[in-house]
């Protein structure tokens, strides 16, 4: 897959560049770095603040969804790469107004060192932090080592309910407990097609043939649970929303969002028709589905593939999903 | 021996070099079982403390800890954490101190293993750079010939793991896929090493 | 590059059941050929329906833009394929609630010949309808035979002024002379980097050099205006604004909108890469930059490649630019 | 010779065959200079005629109608459309005639060629189908053996076209690059008439 990009080193920098020059209403840069993204209007004095990081190449994941309702900041690493403990100590100075910050962020190895480490860092500022971690994805560990899981799309959901929590002006132990509530429900399965190809690295992140597919596998062409011959849109649905529904129980009566989402490449004709089989498999269970999203809301740049969340949601949860939030890539009310 | 400035900046020009020749193995080895970043985390940490070489000051200690801070700066990756954490560790120490006797690796080594670990919050036998650590702690504790030791130590370390599942980072997810392969941080701790002692 | 579907020939029909099951408050289905999306609540008696049509496989366009501000109904043809002028009528028919309907379209054979003969079936049950051919891809014609133009991404400006215009309450008259004047005030230029498969082809659409290239593509792979080594992002904007500005020369205290556009696989990091530089070209020509437009607004599935869209704007198609719209891929106000 | 209902079906069955051997042919040849599909149109058109052949009534003329429609609702692209145009001539003309000579032919075509060109809004001359049907019309006018003069038609018109740069339609952008290539509508309907006359 073919790139328009200048020098490799100079891809996120520009990227930045770019995205707050396109969108200055959304999004500013602060410090020093060039590598932390606040919203251009802050939020009200006294509000808990919000802050996510990780990799770039996600888009709109992560910086994209700084925003009224959503996130107050974000720290960016290179394509695929935590940020360093510096920036992602400077995301969370943006955004503490005095309400304390939660961090708010997936699972990778990276980001919990370096998001530990810029606690360490603004404690002596401070600055109280708290810590909700998002593992979503089912195939990266089996339920008995949930903790151990990754984070993917089903972070969206999380940034929409806890943004929403804190706008409301709930206090730090509030948003957190909210965003862990929120984290909770979610559960999320992908599945890949193409790999991407990290600018600096200039190779794609995995090999698979022109008739594989990958079934569980990671945002960086972490492997999955099996990979096998391509399958058919009914098939894939399918079996994606088996491994869903067995670790997410639903019952006549229960309300549900679920997100099908592109890695990138994928387009929307071939999310809609994957989304046929998702609501007739929630129907048959008895569900009533929510404000279904539908589209690119977690990339891998151009990766081809798609994941599916389901959030179970109660009447808090629901209620926060469908309070108003804007940034570029979403906006609700 | 005794470890000086000079040393210290010979040793940063042959671990920068063993990095930029090594860039395209450790993302290969990386991407078999990560991310594929490690060659690039590792050649833009040593290359920030390269261009920087000139204004390290004589303090080993100090100089060590804008080391560290050179490695969080330009990446966010777990390995320049990691690196970041035990050359901090070992900063701490050595504060103060324009020379140090080479005796006083081992036990050095083995602090900054230790912090890595908390950082991490992986076990000692994950299939990690704290494996390497380890051994290097120990092979070079006492011995008569430091830099062999060291050599030899990081190269056991890969040989006793390879056969090992991975159980920590991005390579636990291989799980059994994984044995047989090499841990990039390992794969990248015995460049280092090796280019430290310049064997 | 794979896809996800079932039976290739299952492709546009899995697609719209998905669509209209996903987004039942914007989209709906018409007749009985089941290739005609009306929008889920119907516009204002009286008001003056916009109804355009095309081939799948370019979402949002064309079924994605039907929507409140926007259009009244759209027929839709298999990939890349005409709909069939039944089809056309039927979407007519829906739009119409007595004050005529504006056919607006991109300016390709085979939808010109089936509109033409819609125009002729719907005649006979009193609809009137008024025609305006979008035709904004420079790299299809020279200016003297710009009639000749094929449209492209940039016919979402005339689908967003006219459409708020119909809001308004203008007459057909007054639509179609509005629909023409956002359509003459528009400009697209494209590259692409890679083909994409129409499902029942199963076949890229045309081939090209892993280090190639191709400027001014059409969005169906038609030849553009030279194919060579993949340029750098900033070469490639460099080259398309040239060539836009050609054509619409700028002078101090304009004000345009751009679009900056991805085929389908180049991710919004590249788009924003690339903004730069448009950003850069039309403040140096001394244009002040209203609404830029980023992201996926009119696609090939999975091409990578890009289209720039420079819209010149007066007070007039400012204020319709602006004015609210909403559809399930994009809302104003 | 006398065309009749049954004439009528043991042509569809040869051209509907044609369609499907031709299909990777003809997609092909539209790849070359346009999108791709005229393949799938006419495969696709004539497996719809195909199937409600038992229901065609013997009238020719409605018959042709029937068949005129069956493009319409299967295809938008710009053959099927000027298909069923030139069909909707013929069979406006034919309308309760349940035979028809062979001689009444060449006019029909003369005819369809015209309504087309409505259509189409193209001029002769511009290496599309309705340079064959031009050919076909006046090669067939008054001939012996017309369904030898036919199968000769659609092969000149093609020779004659070949090197001249197309002008109408997707393939005019491909302007002096279409020099030397043949014209994918005029391509469908040689295949098409030669199945017809069974040549
Ligand atoms: N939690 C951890 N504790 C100890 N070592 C770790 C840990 N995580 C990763 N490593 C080491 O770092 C190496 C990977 O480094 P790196 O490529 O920077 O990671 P990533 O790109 O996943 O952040 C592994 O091979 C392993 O040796
Ligand atoms: N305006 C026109 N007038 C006459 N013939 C045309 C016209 N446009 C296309 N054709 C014929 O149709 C053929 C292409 O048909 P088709 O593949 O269905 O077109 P498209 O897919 O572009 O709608 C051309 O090769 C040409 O012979
Ligand atoms: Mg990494
Ligand atoms: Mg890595
Ligand atoms: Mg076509
Ligand atoms: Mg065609």
């Amino acid at each position: 897959m073919k790139k328009i990009l200048n020098k490799p080193e100079d891809y996120v920098d520009e990227m930045l560049a770019g995205m707050t020059a396109a969108h200055p209403e959304h999004y500013k840069l602060y410090g020093d770095s060039g590598k932390v993204v606040v919203r251009a209007k802050a939020g009200k004095g006294g509000k808990v603040g919000i802050v996510t990081g990780g990799g770039s190449g996600h888009l709109p994941v992560f910086t994209g969804y700084v925003g009224e309702g959503l996130l107050d900041g974000c720290a960016i690493g290179d394509v695929f790469s935590s940020p360093s403990a510096e920036q992602m100590a400077d995301a969370i100075r943006a955004a503490d107004s005095g309400a304390g910050v939660l961090r708010l962020y997936g699972n990778y190895g990276g980001d919990v060192m370096n998001f530990d480490m810029a606690g360490e860092l603004v404690e002596f500022e401070d600055i109280t932090c708290s810590t909700v971690l998002l593992a979503d994805d089912v195939a990266s560990a089996p339920p008995d080592e949930a903790q151990k899981r990754r984070g993917v799309a089903g972070m969206i959901y999380a940034f929409k309910m806890a943004g929403a929590a804190a706008e409301e002006g709930r206090d730090l132990d509030a948003v957190t407990a909210l965003a862990q509530k929120a984290a909770d429900a979610c559960r999320s399965i992908g599945a890949a097609l193409s790999p991407c190809t990290v600018p600096q690295a200039g190779k794609p992140t995995f090999e698979i043939a022109e008739d594989e597919m990958e079934m569980g596998m990671g945002i960086h062409g972490e492997p999955g649970v099996w990979r096998g011959k391509l399958q058919t849109a009914d098939q894939i649905a399918g079996e994606m929303m088996d491994r869903l529904l067995a670790e997410v129980p639903l019952t006549g009566g229960d309300r549900v969002s679920v997100l099908v989402n592109s890695l990138g490449a994928t387009p929307p004709e071939e999310l809609y028709i994957l989304y046929r089989i998702v609501k007739t498999r929630l129907e048959d269970a008895g569900a009533t589905i929510v404000m279904p999203l539908i589209g690119r809301y977690a990339t891998s740049m151009e990766m081809a593939g798609v994941s599916f969340t389901l959030c179970k949601l109660d009447a808090e949860l629901e209620t926060l999903l469908k309070a108003p939030c804007d940034c570029a890539f979403w906006s609700v009310g | 021996m005794t470890i000086t400035h000079d040393v210290l900046l010979a040793a940063i020009d042959r671990i920068t070099a063993a990095m930029q020749r090594d860039f395209d193995r450790l993302n290969a080895a990386d991407g078999a079982l990560g991310d594929g970043d490690l060659g690039v985390t590792m050649s833009r940490g040593m290359r920030a403390i390269s261009d920087m070489k000139e204004d390290l000051p004589d303090d080993i200690g100090t100089a060590l800890f804008q080391c560290a801070q050179a490695f969080t700066k330009t990446s966010g990756s777990s390995y320049g954490t990691l690196m970041a954490t035990g050359l901090m560790s070992a900063a701490k120490t050595l504060r103060g101190q324009k020379a140090i006797e080479a005796s006083a690796i081992p036990e050095l080594i083995a602090a900054a293993r230790d912090k890595m670990q908390e950082r991490g919050k992986a076990e000692l036998g994950g299939k990690t750079v704290l494996d390497s650590l380890d051994y290097l702690a120990s092979a070079m504790a006492g011995a008569d010939d430091m830099a062999a030791a060291a050599a030899q130590a990081v190269d056991t370390a890969l040989d006793d793991f390879r056969d090992k599942p991975a159980t920590v980072g991005r390579a636990r997810i291989f799980g059994e896929k994984s044995i047989g392969m090499d841990d990039p941080g390992m794969l990248a701790m015995q460049s280092v090493v090796k280019a430290a002692v310049d064997l």
